[in-house]
This record gives C-alpha cells, structure tokens and sequence, in this order.
C-alpha cells in the first residue's frame, strides 16, 4: 500500500520538474511547480505510516507503559508546515506572474531574458 | 543578559505590531523598525561580549520547555555569537542605509526586512534541521520581497527565478529530511549526525538530498544564474545584505550540517564543488562591466573558496575556523560597503565608477575594499590566505593552492581592472552624486569593522611582529596631513626616512648586504624625494603612497621570517601600483604592473609555503634547504622575484609603467624599486648556496635568460622616440646584466652584479630624474622634437654626459668596473656565448646613447623652445649629488668593491680577486682605476690645451651656420636628424625586439577573456535553462559520489 | 701618415690614374692647421676632437708597444686588452658628441651608420679576444705577446687561425675603409661626422685617424702576429696589417649600412665561434 | 527538440535517485524514538488529544511560528507589490454578474464556512483539523464573496487589525511560556485541564485560535488583493 503511495509522489515530483523545464507558459509552470510540492508532501506523509496504525488522536489518555497504536505523528506536523510554506510560496510565484505578465503582456516564459551573462 | 530568544520574540513582535500602523503612523513604524534592529544587535552583541570576555559557556534554549530531540532547541554558542552579530550589525547598517526607500515602500517593506534578519538568525542558532529548513524558507520568501523594492520588471524576473529554483532545492531538502527522520528517528541535526547516515546506502541519499541542497543554497558555480540574478536586479543595499549576511549565514549553516556526510570522499567532493565555483565565477566576473553583477559574481567565488575550506577542514584542523573567519570578516566589510557604494553611484557600467573620485573618502574605502578582497595587508584575508596556504603545503596539498592562487589571480583581473577604471577613467561630464549620512555612515563603518578586525586577527594570528609598525604610522601620519602643501610634506617625509634610517643603521652593524640596499632604498628615496620639491601643489595622495612604499621595502630589509618578507613585498608592491598609476595615461601600464606583480607575488607565497612545509619554521633561512619539490621551489620564487626585476618574458610591463610615470615617480621605481627584486634574487641565490644540484639548471637558464634580457633591452632602448621608454628599456637591459652576473654564483660574477646594481642605481636615477624634468619643461616625450638643449640646459647636459659614459662602461668611469669584472668572470665561468651576447648588447647600448643625448641636447634646437630655462634645481641637486658618487666610485672603487669582496668571499670557493691598493687583480687580467683616471685626465688636459693654443681665433657662430650646399636650412626640424635614425639596423636587426613576448601575453589574455565569454553563455537568462543547470548539478554530482560513477 | 699616402696610390693604381705624391697628406695637414678662418659651433662641438684624439693616444697610453721594453709599454700596467677594447668608445663618443652639436644633418646619418655598423664589427672581435684569454688563460697584453715569442709557429696566427680571422675580418670594419666606408664616404660627398670640422679640428682629427690606425694595427700586431721586439718590426707589421686591409677595400665595392650589419654577424662571428668551440 | 531529450536525460537521472530511494526504503515497523515519546507523553505533557496539533504548537510551535511568518511575509510582499491607488481603479468596468445560484449560495454558505472555520480551529487540539485549516476555510469564504461579487471591497484595515493583534498576541504568549513556564512557546502557563474537553492542552487553544485569526485574515487578504488586480485598468 505505502510504496504504491510513494511510488505516487515520487512520480508526481518527477511531472513537476518536467513542467517547470519544459512548459513555456509560466503560469503553467507555477502550477507545475505546485504539483512537485504536493508529490512531496505525499512522499512525507507515506514515510509516517505505519501498518494498522491510527490517526494520531487519542480518545483517552494512554495508560502507562501502553504506546498507543498509531501511525507517526511527527510527519504530518510537518507534512502541515510544508503545505502551509508551499502555499505561500505559490501565491508569491502567482503575485509575480500577475507583474511579469503586466509588464510584458505574454506569459511565455522566453519572453522575459532581460538579466544574462 | 537577555535571553537569544528575544531576537525571535522582539522582531516577530515588532512586524506583527507595525501592521497596526497605518499611514499616519508610519513615524513610529520606522523608529520602532530602527529600534528593533538596535535590540537584536544588542542581544547578539552582548552574548559576543559574554563569550569573548567572560569566556561563558556555550547557552542552549529550550523552546516549550521540553528536552531535544522532542522539541526544538537553539543554540547560543561563540560561533552563533559572532554570525548573528555580523548578521544584525550589517542588518542595522543595511536598514540605515536603505531607511528612505523602506519607509517610501511603507511599513510591509519594513516587516519583511525585519523577518528576514530574523530568520537568518534563527538559521545560525537552531540546531533542528526541520526547524532549519522553516527558516531558511522563511528568508528566502523574505528576499524574495525584498528583491522587488526596485520594483522594476528585472526584479520581477529575478525573483521568479530565485522562487522557482529556492522552492526546488527546498523541495530536495525535504525529502532528505524525511527520510532521514525515518532512519535516525529524530529531527536534530546532532542526532541525525551521531546515526552515520552516510554509512548506509538508503540513508546516504538522503543525506546525499540534505547536502546538495544545501550546496544549491550557496550556488555552486555553473548551477548559479538564479542566484546571480538577483544579485543583478536587486537594490544594491538589498545585494549588500544578501552577500554579507545571507551568505555568511548558509555558510555557517553548511558548516553545521557538513558533518552529516562525514564520510571520506564526502568531504573532498565539497572542496571541489568549492573550487569550481571560486575558479568559475571569477573567471566569468572577468568579462562583466555592470557592478553589481560584478559583486554578485565575486560573492559567489569567495562563498566557494570559503566552501573549499570548510571541504579541507581535515587536512586544516583546528585552523579552519579561524581561516575561514578572516576569509569570511573581509568578504563581509568588503562586500555590504562595495554594494553599498555601487548603490549611491547607481552606475550601470564599471566604467562610470570614475565618479567616485568627486569624494575622496569613498574612493580611499573603495581600494581598501577591493585590497581587503584579494587579500593584501594588512587586511584579514592576507592572514586567512597566508595561514591557509602554508598549512596546505605543509600538508603537501599542492594542488589545492594551486587553484586558490589561480583563482585569486583572476579575481585580480576584474578587481584592478576596475579600481583602474576608478582612479584614471575621465569622470568630467559623468552625474554628480549625493552621499548622504544615512548612506555615509554605514559604508564607513564597514571599512571601521575591515581594519578593526585586521587589527584584531593580527593579534588572534600572532602576526604582531611580522609588521613593522612604525614606518606604517608613519604612512598614516602623513595620510592624515594629505591636504597640506606638498612641500611641507615632502620636509616631513624626507626627515622621517632620515631620522629611520638613523635608527635602523646601528641594527645593521656588519650586514653589508643590508647596509647596500638600505643605501640604495632610503638614500635613493631621500635624493628622489629632494626632487619632489620641485612640485607645486598638494600632490594628494602622493606621499602616503610612496611611503608605503618604502616603508615595504625597509620591511624586505627588515625581515626576518618569510612572512615579514612577504607581507612588506606585498606592502610595497600596493604602494608602487598607486604611485605608477598616479601618471597621465599609464592606467593600462599600472593594470599589467599589478597583474604581474600579483602573479609573482603569488610564486612567491607558493615558494615560501614549499619551504615552510619542508622546515616547518617560518624563518627566511628556512629556504636554504627545501626538501619539497625543491626544484619547483626555487623557480618560483625566482619566477616571483623576477617579474619585479622585469626580466625577459616578464618586461612588458616595465616600459610603459616606467615611462608614463611622474617625473620624480620614474627614479622611484626605476632606481630604486627594480632593486627589490635584486635583493630578493640575491637572498634566494644566497640560500640557494654554490653548486646546490637543485638549482644547477635554474641558474643555467636564468643566466641565459638575463643574457637575452640585456640584449632585448638594449635593442629595443635603440628603437624608441620616446625619452623615457628609452631609458625604461634600458632598465630592462642593466637588471638583465644584473640578473645574469649574479647567476655566475661565483666571486667574479656577484662582485660584477654588486657593481652594476649600484652603478645602476646612480645613473639611472640621475637619467629619470634630468629626463623627467626635462620632458616636463619642453612638455614632450619625443626625442625628435627637442633639441639643442645643450645651451639651454649645460648642467643637465654634463649630468646626463657623466651617466651615459658609465652606461657605456668606458674608462675610467665606474661602468668599466662592471665590464672588467664581467670578462673575468664570464672567461673564469666559461658561459661564453651568453658573454659574448652580453658584450654585443653592451656596444649596442651606444646606440641608444647617442641616440638620447644627441637629440635631446644636440642637433638643432627648435623654434618654440627658445627660451627654455635650465630645469630646477631641486633636479639637479640630487643628481649632482649622485655624479659625485659615481666620481668617487669611479677613481677608487676598492673602498666598497674590497668590502664587498670580503662579505662574499665566504660564500663562494671559487677564485678571488686580490686587491694592492687601488690595483685590482685576478688570474686573467688586472685593473688600475685611480691610475687609469689620472692618466687619462692629465692627457685630456693636455690635449684640450694643445687644441685652445691651436684654435684660438676660433669664433662662435649662429645655430643655422653649416655647411648646408651653400643654403641656410629654414626651419630646424628640417636637419634635426633623429626620428628613426637607425633605420638601417632596425632593418638588419630589428627582428630580435619584434614583439613577440608582448604580443604573447596579449594573446593569453584575450584567450582568457574569449574563454570567459564563452562559458559565460551558459547565463543565458531562461528560467527554465537555471533550473535545468540545477537539476543537472545534482545528477552528476549524485552519480559521481554514490552513483558509483 | 705615410700609410694613408701610399694607401690612396694604391687606389689610384689599381683604378688606373696615377694618384697623389706620398706626401700629399703632410701637405694638406699643414694646410689644415694654419688655416686663418675657424667656427665653433659650441662647447661640445670644441670638445669633440679632443675626445676623439685623446682615444687614439689613450690606446698608445694602455698598449705595450714594444715587447719587453719598459719604456714603450706605457702605461700598460693599469690596463689590460678589456681596458684597450673599451679605451676605443672613448674617442668615438666624444667624435660622435662633437659632431652632434654641429646640427648639420649628414654628421648624424654618419655617426648613427657608424654606431650601427661597430656594434657588429665589434661581435667577432670580442668572440676573438675572449678566445685568446681561454688560449693564454690571461688578458694582460704583454703576457699574451710573451706567449708568442719564439718562431713565426709560435704566433696566434698559426696557434689560433680562426680567431686570428675573425679578428683580421672585424678590423676591415674598424678601419673603415670600402667596403665598410659608408660612415664617412670620403669621395664623393662630403658626408660623416668630420662635415661640419674643418681647419684644426679637422687637423686634429686627421691626426688621430693615423694615430687610431696605427694604434689598432699594432694591437692586432700583438695579439696575433707575435708582437714587436724593435721598431723596426713594429713598422713593418703594422704596415702589413694595415695594408691587408686596403687591399680588401679596393676589391670591393660598399656595402650599405643594413648589408654590412648583416654581413658582421655572418661568417666572422661564425668563425669568432668556431674560435671558442675549439678551445671548449 | 534537443532540450527536450537533455531534459529527459536528466528526469531520468533523478528517477535513478529516487530508485534508489525507493529500492532501499522499508516500511516503518514501529514508531520512532520521537514518535515513540509523543505518543506515551504528548497527551499527559500537554494535554491535547491531537497528538499533531500537540507536535504544531507546542513541541514544535517555533516551526509553527515560521510558517505563520511565511504567510505573514506573503500578505505583506503581495500587499506592497500590488498597492493600487483607489483612481487607478476603474468603476465603470462590466462584468457579466454571477449565476442566481452562486449569489444565492453566496448569502447562505458564507456564514456557515466561516463557522464552520472557526469550529475547526477551536477544536484543533481535539479533532483533526485546527488553525490552519480553519482559516483556509474562512478564506474560502471570502473567496465565495469575490467569486459572487468581483467589485466587493475587503475592509483591509481590519483585516489588518486583526492579523497584528492576533500575530502579537501569539507572540506574547509565547514569550508567556518563556516567563511562567518551562520556555518560549510553553502552553503550561495555564492547566492542562481534563483531557479530552474543550478547555484543555492549556494555552495550545487559544494559540490555535490567533493562529487561525491570523491565517484567516492573512489569506483573506491576500485573497482580496490578487482579486482587485483584475480591478485595475491596463
């Protein structure tokens, strides 16, 4: 089950990268980069789980010397960092695309080569 | 003390709070801004003080209040002490600096600000990688925004590119830190440390992910346009944080997380990465004119080289840190301050920076921070690179400091290039410019924090006694009373020399050699300086800058261990480049001085670091018996010592530095700094010591090699028209004797080279110091249009007369002295062939003789030179002062020859010459000055009263008055007879000067540069072209390191 | 004085006419010095003859003249042959100074052609004379001539031929007859340092032209043909060696200045080498 | 063409890395150390049911602090980036007015979603979900009102007031914690309560509900001020 997962996000960063080298249009190109992060997400997620483990909740405090069976935790607190940080960055990339295209009036990512060499 | 915490708390605060400050507000938002910044500086700073000072241990902060790896934790050591005290203390500055563009872009523009220094402190002190990874995202989201200041669409691009490639290295960073949570079962960085992640293949590649990330971070060179960008595009005070604060932060941030990847190739594979990047980007920097870009280049080279050390900190040890800090301290100062200067110059071309001289202050800060860059003294980096390479070669890591000088060269390229451009390019119709304080202030504190820390590490270091302080403050005194008139500080300079030469003599009691070249330096600097009289004006920065440059030489005298040696080489040689670049149009000539005499420098720190790897103690002695590479040793350094003494191959920077230099400037460096070379030469075959199997070839070739040099001198003297490149080349022939007679490495041979050294000395200064004055007068350089000076000028005349019959070493002046000895010591030595080349050069020299003193002073004088006056007396008071030494040279030349004689005779079995009196005499011949000077004086006298008794009746008669085919020649030009007058042997043997050498290292150099732009295309602008050089980066990287490649 | 007379016969002979008296020259020297009329064209033009004079008789003062005879080997005890060979730049230069203030054009073609043309005559002879000092191991004159006593076999001529050549061939230049009299080109245009000089100091110059003359001959003389133990044999020796070269300029016409040049560094140095390959 | 293949070529290379990630990556068989400790101790530490929520805001609530910071920097960036005058605006500009059925849902979903947010992020130490999530879903209700009325107006000084008070007010908190209680971002400094109420996990609430205040405006408006782009005249 978790490698069909994994296999999943690894596959999606891979469609992410291809995106951001080859599509020209860079709006595309934001949501491609989108799509690499939630592949990551997904490749952090699978990492925290655990075979018949449950949702990290307690229904009552666990008594001692007692783990509770649940799956890690600790990946979907980051899991939960990540996704907030991805959003973030992506509404920046948009904010951009909206100013580049505003000043060159093309979303074709050739078309903005002004700083080389 | 305030807990590091606060940092956290205050700026997090402070930016959630401005949101409440709306426009009327806006006052407050900005003091509180200013306020904020202040408070983290002080809490760093305070913790620096703790440590420094109270020696505190090192502080852990407990977040939540639980233990690691549970919750997060930061660290406050002595490390994270000083980073975020460099960090908020460039912050602040930085925010001084940029406040009316912030406050202009309301309060966001602040809040980001301030997050962003936030976060790079918290990247130095947490000790979580999660956590880390939080934060560095959090500053790059910063910079990000604060790229956009500018607001222009460059920005725009810039940013887009920084996002896309930051968001997938952070991507790469996570994947890393997941897996190697689930391996190591913790997220901080110790733990995951301690668990050897390297060991196992599945958690090698995340570990392999961690690093180049973090690598990425630090734009290894080619998968760097993104970063460069925003360099490019960025307001310069934002570049100015970036490279000063987010640089050092990743790196200490890497420096943290390297040991992750503790394996044994691991670390080799970042020294690389560190190299190719230092090498790189300097190499591509060579061809950029926007400054900016420039500095972003040159960030990038020196985040490598500071990689490429953190990568040897096993062969380093305990060394690294300290190293990398004196790297580090001088690209911070040196960086934020050059940023922040380009930022009020806001120039788009290098070459607009001429401006800078409208304001003396930013210009003296702007060399000290390119000097600082390369690593001159007495800046942290000379230490960090001295430390760096000696502890390399001891260690016998040879290659890797032969990428580190490599690459420093090239930095050199651009670095002087541009100071060239600075100091010389027209700034005539270039806009003029406003500094206010608030950018004033925190470019002078930076160039405060660059010499407080040289100071400092001088002390860390225990380099204290490796400088001779005093001549240095008295360098500064006298930069301090740079506006008063010159002559005032031409009498202070002139007494200072005197009074320390005085107080250097008695140290030199029985140290002839010393006594000489102290002669030579400090007496050759006082007659030069006597001639500065003759200057009117301030002569700004004229005196500080030749007095470092004695003051350097002094040193070489002074020194006793290679490093003193060096540092005071390195001393002189920034002196004599600002004292050559002072003339008209000799930016060019001051631009290929300085290369070469960087390159040179750098052959010889190489040669010295050999030594000191074979002898493990730093002493000059220690070159006497150099175990490592023994043969590559010695010819570096005499590569080293040989591009000062400008012999063959490594002369053409001689004539043009010599010959568009200052009247007074000429005989500086001519006379008297050439000599440095000689010195250094003469130590080194000292050392080098008779018939040492190592140098047997080295000195074989180098005598040819001064052979060839005196004939290319000679011959190319013959060609010029210009007054001073005659004599410069001329130079170049008389070191080239010089060089030649002290590879003999017999008694004939060294008593020769003493003789033409000092002969030399005398005559060439009197030569540069009459030329000089002369070419001012009549206000040209071309022979062909003087003229008939002989009754204009009889005392420049008779100066010039004596010193070209001791060129010609032509009885009974002192120049004979050189021939003879030379005869007997070539047929003694049996190098033939080199001698007779020598002796055909020696004829060839009446050549341009005649060819100077003719045109100059005989032949017709010219309309518009008709009433010129004598040159001043200033001139020819230290000439006719140097014509009695040679006089007295010359009639008895045993009281310094015999002395010398004596001092070498120990050094060398071979056969000496015996002195009866003023009777020289060796195996082959003998010689008799005193007689000889009497014999011919009397004769001459008789013969010139015979001629007056016989010519009585002779009448003078006007200039036009020849016998001209009946005809009275109407204008003078017309039968002066001088341009090209030696055609006809310029046709027969014109091929020996051909330029070859010059035209070879033209094309180097344009090669290098061709080279340059070509790599340079991989810039080539497209988003999606840096992402690939990024993804490309890490395949190859990840197949050479584990892909078993 | 006499040389010169004959010298020109020579010429006039070989080239069919039947020439001047042989003591024409005395004629026209006298001429010279009780001239009436004299210019100056200042110090350095006045002072030009007397270096030049005092190189010639300076390379009499320094050169032993007659093998074993202290009186006539002068002052030949505070010098040795590197002292003689540089003795000879002495005049040269002051001519050279002399002429200079003349201003007049053609003495600055003249002396820049003579500088020229004896920086190349002077390679072979230097290659000679460093050969000699390897084949004596001295360079003191009169040790050298000591050497060669004892037979005509005992002369650098026949111990040493090659640089004996070299030499000979350098000394055609340093005579400066044709074919190397493009310095001063005496007959047809009045060409050369000496232009602008007439009365005494051409007089003066005449002189120590004979003098220089006779001087190198019989430095030649002592190097390799054995010195000379009379007057007699000086006389006769330096007449020798000085009419060798005649005879070549006769023969052959000028060479310009690039040619001769070239020429110098040609065969001469060549042989000057080949002299010290063998004694390596 | 070309590019296209290199590009491949490289995709390829990365694949062989995460091969490589993949062939040597087994399943977790038990928890890790710090998972380990978390799930015998995080509900008696502090107190919270959601072991994640307990991880996001106390044992790792500097993280926590960064990302709102990020979001934080975002808004700020985008608002500065994209600051219009009201003039550049223009009123006049027709726009095809939405569907009756988006009004309409509009008017009755947009109180709900905003309660729903807030349920979320109060209850986020007991049940899945919490700051963040609740307000992204307060977003969403903004964005509902803008997709229904492009021309709405998004008051930004309160927005703002409530972003600054609520950052602060995080802020102090947790410098709170670093006075009364073990350190910074402590949620001791008031009891644990029972496990499993409302009022437990001491401070970690009431963070949670500033967080997501401040998530909630924060989004808003950068929400607001992407949507009045289109407002302006080109």
């Amino acid at each position: 089950m978790e490698y069909i997962i994994l296999i999943t996000g690894l596959a999606l960063i891979l469609m992410g990268l291809y995106g951001i080298m080859y599509i020209k249009n860079i709006f595309r190109i934001v949501i491609a980069f989108a799509l690499f992060d939630t592949g990551i997400n997904i490749v952090m997620v699978t990492i925290g789980y655990l075979r018949n483990g449950m949702a990290p909740i307690l229904d009552k405090m666990p008594t001692e010397g007692t783990t509770p069976a649940i799956v890690d935790p600790v990946p979907q607190a980051l899991v939960l960092t990540s996704i907030v940080i991805g959003l973030g960055v992506s509404a920046l990339m948009l904010t951009y695309v909206l100013k580049l295209y505003e000043d060159k009036k093309s979303l074709d990512i050739n078309s903005f080569k002004d700083l080389k060499w | 003390m305030v807990a590091p915490i606060y940092i956290i708390a205050i700026a997090l605060g402070l930016a959630f709070t401005m949101g409440l400050f709306g426009k009327q507000l806006k006052n407050i938002a900005g003091v509180l801004f200013i306020a904020g910044l202040g408070s983290l500086t002080f809490i760093s700073g305070q913790w620096l003080w703790n440590f420094m000072v109270n020696s505190a241990a090192t502080e852990i902060i407990y977040t939540a209040g639980f233990k690691p790896p549970f919750a997060i934790v930061l660290q406050m050591g002595f490390e994270e002490a000083v980073l975020t005290t460099m960090i908020n203390v460039a912050g602040l500055l930085g925010a001084l600096y940029l406040f009316p563009l912030l406050d202009k872009k309301g309060n966001n523009a602040m809040m980001v600000y301030l997050i962003f220094i936030m976060s790079t402190n918290v990247a130095v002190m947490t000790s979580d990688i999660f956590n880390l990874f939080v934060f560095t995202e959090v500053e790059s989201i910063a910079l990000a925004g604060l790229i956009l200041l500018t607001g222009q669409s460059k920005a725009f691009q810039a940013g887009m590119k920084y996002l896309i490639v930051s968001g997938i290295s952070s991507g790469l960073l996570l994947l890393g830190i997941i897996f190697a949570y689930q391996f190591s079962g913790s997220l901080t960085i110790i733990d995951m440390i301690n668990a050897n992640l390297w060991a196992v293949k599945a958690s090698s590649i995340a570990a392999f992910l961690l690093i180049v990330a973090f690598i990425i971070e630090m734009k290894p060179f080619p998968a760097n346009g993104w970063g460069i960008d925003v360099y490019t595009a960025a307001h310069p005070g934002i570049g100015a944080m970036v490279s000063a604060a987010g640089a050092s932060a990743s790196l200490y941030v890497f420096y943290k997380v390297m040991p992750l990847v503790n394996g044994n190739d691991w670390y080799y594979f970042i020294a690389l990465i560190g190299a190719i990047t230092f090498v790189g980007s300097n190499l591509v920097a060579t061809r950029q004119e926007n400054p900016n870009r420039l500095l972003g280049y040159s960030s990038i080279g020196q985040v490598g080289f500071l990689m490429m050390i953190l990568g040897l900190q096993d062969v380093l040890g305990e060394r690294t840190l300290i190293i990398s800090f004196s790297i580090l301290i001088s690209h911070y100062a040196a960086k934020a301050g050059l940023f922040w200067i380009s930022g009020i110059l806001n120039a788009e071309n290098i070459k607009d920076w001429s401006a800078l001289r409208k304001n003396p202050i930013l210009l003296f800060l702007f060399g000290a921070f390119l000097f600082a860059l390369i690593g001159f003294p007495p800046f942290p980096s000379f230490f960090g690179k001295w430390e760096l390479i000696m502890t390399l070669s001891q260690t016998g890591n040879y290659s890797w400091i032969v990428v580190i000088l490599v690459a420093s060269f090239i930095e050199g390229i651009y670095l002087f290039r541009w100071l060239g451009y600075a100091i010389k390019l027209d700034h005539a119709q270039l806009p003029a410019f406003k500094t206010p304080w608030y950018q004033l202030i925190p470019i002078m504190s930076m160039g405060l924090i660059l010499f407080g820390m040289s100071a400092y590490l001088t002390h860390v270091f225990n380099f204290g006694p490796a400088i001779n302080y005093i001549p240095l403050l008295f360098v500064l005194a006298i930069f301090a009373i740079d506006f008063l008139p010159a002559y005032i500080k031409n009498t202070v300079s002139i007494a200072g020399i005197a009074y320390y030469t005085y107080y250097l003599w008695p140290s030199l009691e029985n140290d002839l050699l010393r006594q000489i070249f102290i002669g030579i330096f400090l007496g050759g600097a006082i007659l030069t300086l006597v001639a500065g009289y003759a200057k009117k004006g301030t002569r700004a920065g004229f005196y500080p800058m030749a007095l470092m440059m004695f003051a350097g030489l002094v040193g070489l005298i002074e020194a006793k261990s290679m490093l003193q040696f060096f540092f005071n080489w390195e001393l002189m040689t920034a002196g004599s480049y600002f004292l050559i670049i002072r003339g008209k149009r000799s930016m060019p000539h001051a631009y290929s001085y300085i290369l070469f005499s960087i390159a040179g420098a750098y052959a010889i720190l190489m040669g010295f670091g050999l030594a000191y790897g074979s002898q493990l103690n730093g002493n000059l002695d220690a070159l006497s018996q150099i175990s490592l590479l023994p043969a590559l040793a010695y010819s570096l350094l005499a590569v080293g010592f040989m591009t000062k003494t400008a012999s063959l191959g490594l002369h053409i920077w001689l004539p043009g530095a010599h010959g568009e230099a200052e009247s007074d400037v000429s005989p500086m460096v001519s006379a008297i700094l050439l000599k440095a070379g000689v010195f250094g030469l003469i130590l080194l075959f000292l050392s080098i010591g008779v018939d040492n199997p190592n140098a047997t070839t080295l000195l074989y070739v180098l005598g040819w090699v001064g052979a060839l040099t005196t004939l290319i001198g000679n011959m190319g003297a013959v060609f010029q028209e210009d007054a001073k490149r005659l004599l410069a080349y001329s130079s170049i022939g008389q070191l080239g004797y010089i060089l030649f007679a002290f590879t003999f490495m017999t008694h004939m041979g060294w008593l020769a080279g003493f003789t033409y050294t000092i002969n030399h000395f005398m005559f060439k200064a009197i030569l540069f110091l009459v030329i000089g004055g002369i070419v001012v007068k009549l206000g040209t350089h071309n022979m062909y249009e003087m003229g008939g000076m002989i009754k204009k000028m009889p005392f420049s005349f008779i100066a010039v007369l004596i010193s070209i019959i001791v060129i010609g070493g032509i009885p009974p002046l002192s120049g004979f002295a050189g021939k003879w000895l030379f005869y007997n010591a070539v047929i003694e030595k049996g190098w033939y062939f080199q001698g007779a080349i020598i002796f055909f050069a020696g004829i060839v020299a009446f050549l341009y003789l005649f060819k100077l003193i003719y045109s100059v002073f005989l032949g017709q004088l010219k309309d518009n030179h008709r009433n010129v006056k004598e040159i001043s007396a200033w001139i020819l008071i230290p000439s006719y002062i140097l014509i009695i030494g040679i006089m007295i040279f010359s009639a008895f030349p045993q009281y310094i020859l015999q002395p010398i004689s004596d001092m070498i005779a120990p050094h060398f079995q071979s056969e000496t010459i015996t002195w009866t009196g003023s009777l020289a005499t060796t195996s082959l011949g003998y010689w008799d000055a005193t007689t000889i000077m009497i014999v011919v004086g009397t004769a001459f006298m008789l013969l010139l009263g015979w001629l007056i008794w016989l010519s009585a009746k002779a009448q003078k008669v006007e200039q036009f008055n020849i016998v001209f085919a009946a005809e009275r020649p109407f204008r003078p030009e017309t039968t002066h007879v001088s341009y090209n007058i030696y055609a006809g042997y310029q046709k027969a043997l014109g091929w020996i000067v051909a330029p070859g050498i010059t035209n070879f290292w033209n094309t180097m150099s344009t090669n290098l540069l061709e080279f340059a732009g070509w790599t340079r295309r991989i810039y080539s602008g497209s988003i999606q072209n840096y992402t690939l050089h990024v993804i490309l980066f890490i395949v190859v990287f990840y197949l050479i390191s584990i892909g078993g490649l | 004085m006499l040389m010169s007379s004959t010298m020109r016969r020579i010429i006039a002979r070989v080239s069919g006419r039947i020439g001047i008296p042989w003591y024409q020259p005395w004629i026209d020297l006298t001429k010279l010095y009780s001239l009436r009329t004299q210019i100056s064209h200042g110090t350095m033009f006045y002072l030009g003859p007397v270096f030049r004079l005092m190189g010639g008789v300076g390379m009499f003062l320094f050169m032993p003249m007659i093998f074993g005879s202290d009186l006539w080997s002068n002052y030949s005890f505070s010098g040795d042959l590197v002292l003689i060979l540089y003795f000879q730049f002495f005049g040269m230069l002051g001519m050279a100074l002399g002429a200079g203030e003349g201003g007049h054009p053609y003495s600055a073609i003249g002396i820049s052609r003579g500088l020229s043309q004896f920086t190349t005559i002077e390679v072979p002879m230097t290659l000679a004379v460093i050969s000699l000092a390897i084949q004596y191991d001295t360079l003191s004159i009169a040790k050298i001539v000591e050497a060669q006593q004892g037979g005509i076999m005992h002369w650098t001529l026949f111990t040493n031929p090659f640089a004996t050549v070299a030499a000979m061939l350098s000394l055609l230049g340093a005579f400066g007859h044709s074919p190397f009299n493009l310095v001063k080109a005496p007959n047809e245009i009045p060409i050369g340092p000496p232009t602008e000089y007439h009365g005494t100091f051409l007089g003066v110059l005449r002189t120590n032209s004979a003098i220089l003359h006779v001087a190198e001959a019989a430095l030649f003389m002592n190097l390799f043909f054995g010195g000379a133990s009379n007057w007699f044999e000086l006389i006769i020796k330096t007449f020798l060696i000085y009419f060798w070269s005649v005879f070549v300029g006769t023969v052959f016409p000028r060479f310009r200045i690039e040619q001769s040049v070239v020429w110098f560094l040609k065969w001469p140095t060549i042989i000057g080498i080949i002299a010290i390959i063998i004694y390596l | 063409m070309l590019k296209k293949i290199l590009i491949l070529f490289l995709l390829a290379g990365v694949g062989l890395i995460f091969f490589d990630l993949f062939q040597s990556y087994q399943s977790a068989s038990e928890l890790t150390t710090t998972a380990k400790y978390y799930a015998d101790n995080g509900a008696k530490e502090v107190g919270a049911a959601n072991l994640v929520s307990a991880i996001v805001v106390t044992y790792r609530g500097l993280d926590t602090l960064g990302e709102v910071s990020i979001l934080f920097v975002t808004a700020a960036i985008i608002s500065f980036v994209l600051k219009h005058k009201p003039e550049e605006e223009d009123k006049n500009r027709v726009i095809k007015p939405a569907s009756e059925i988006l009004n309409t849902a509009t008017v009755f979903l947009t109180p709900v979603m905003i309660m729903v947010g807030i349920y979320i992020f109060i209850n986020g130490h007991l049940t899945p979900g919490g700051g963040f999530q609740g307000g992204a879903v307060i977003a969403s209700a903004v964005l509902l009102i803008f997709l229904a009325n492009p021309k709405f107006h998004l008051n930004h000084s309160i927005i703002a007031f409530v972003e600054s008070i609520s950052g602060v007010a995080f802020v102090v908190v947790g410098a709170l914690g670093l006075i009364m209680a073990g350190g910074f971002l402590d949620n001791r400094i008031l009891g644990l309560g029972e496990f499993g109420t409302l009022f437990s996990a001491g401070a970690l609430p009431i963070i949670y509900i500033f967080i997501g205040l401040k998530v909630g405006a924060e989004l808003s408006n950068i929400v607001g001020i992407l949507a009045q782009e289109q407002n302006i005249k080109n």
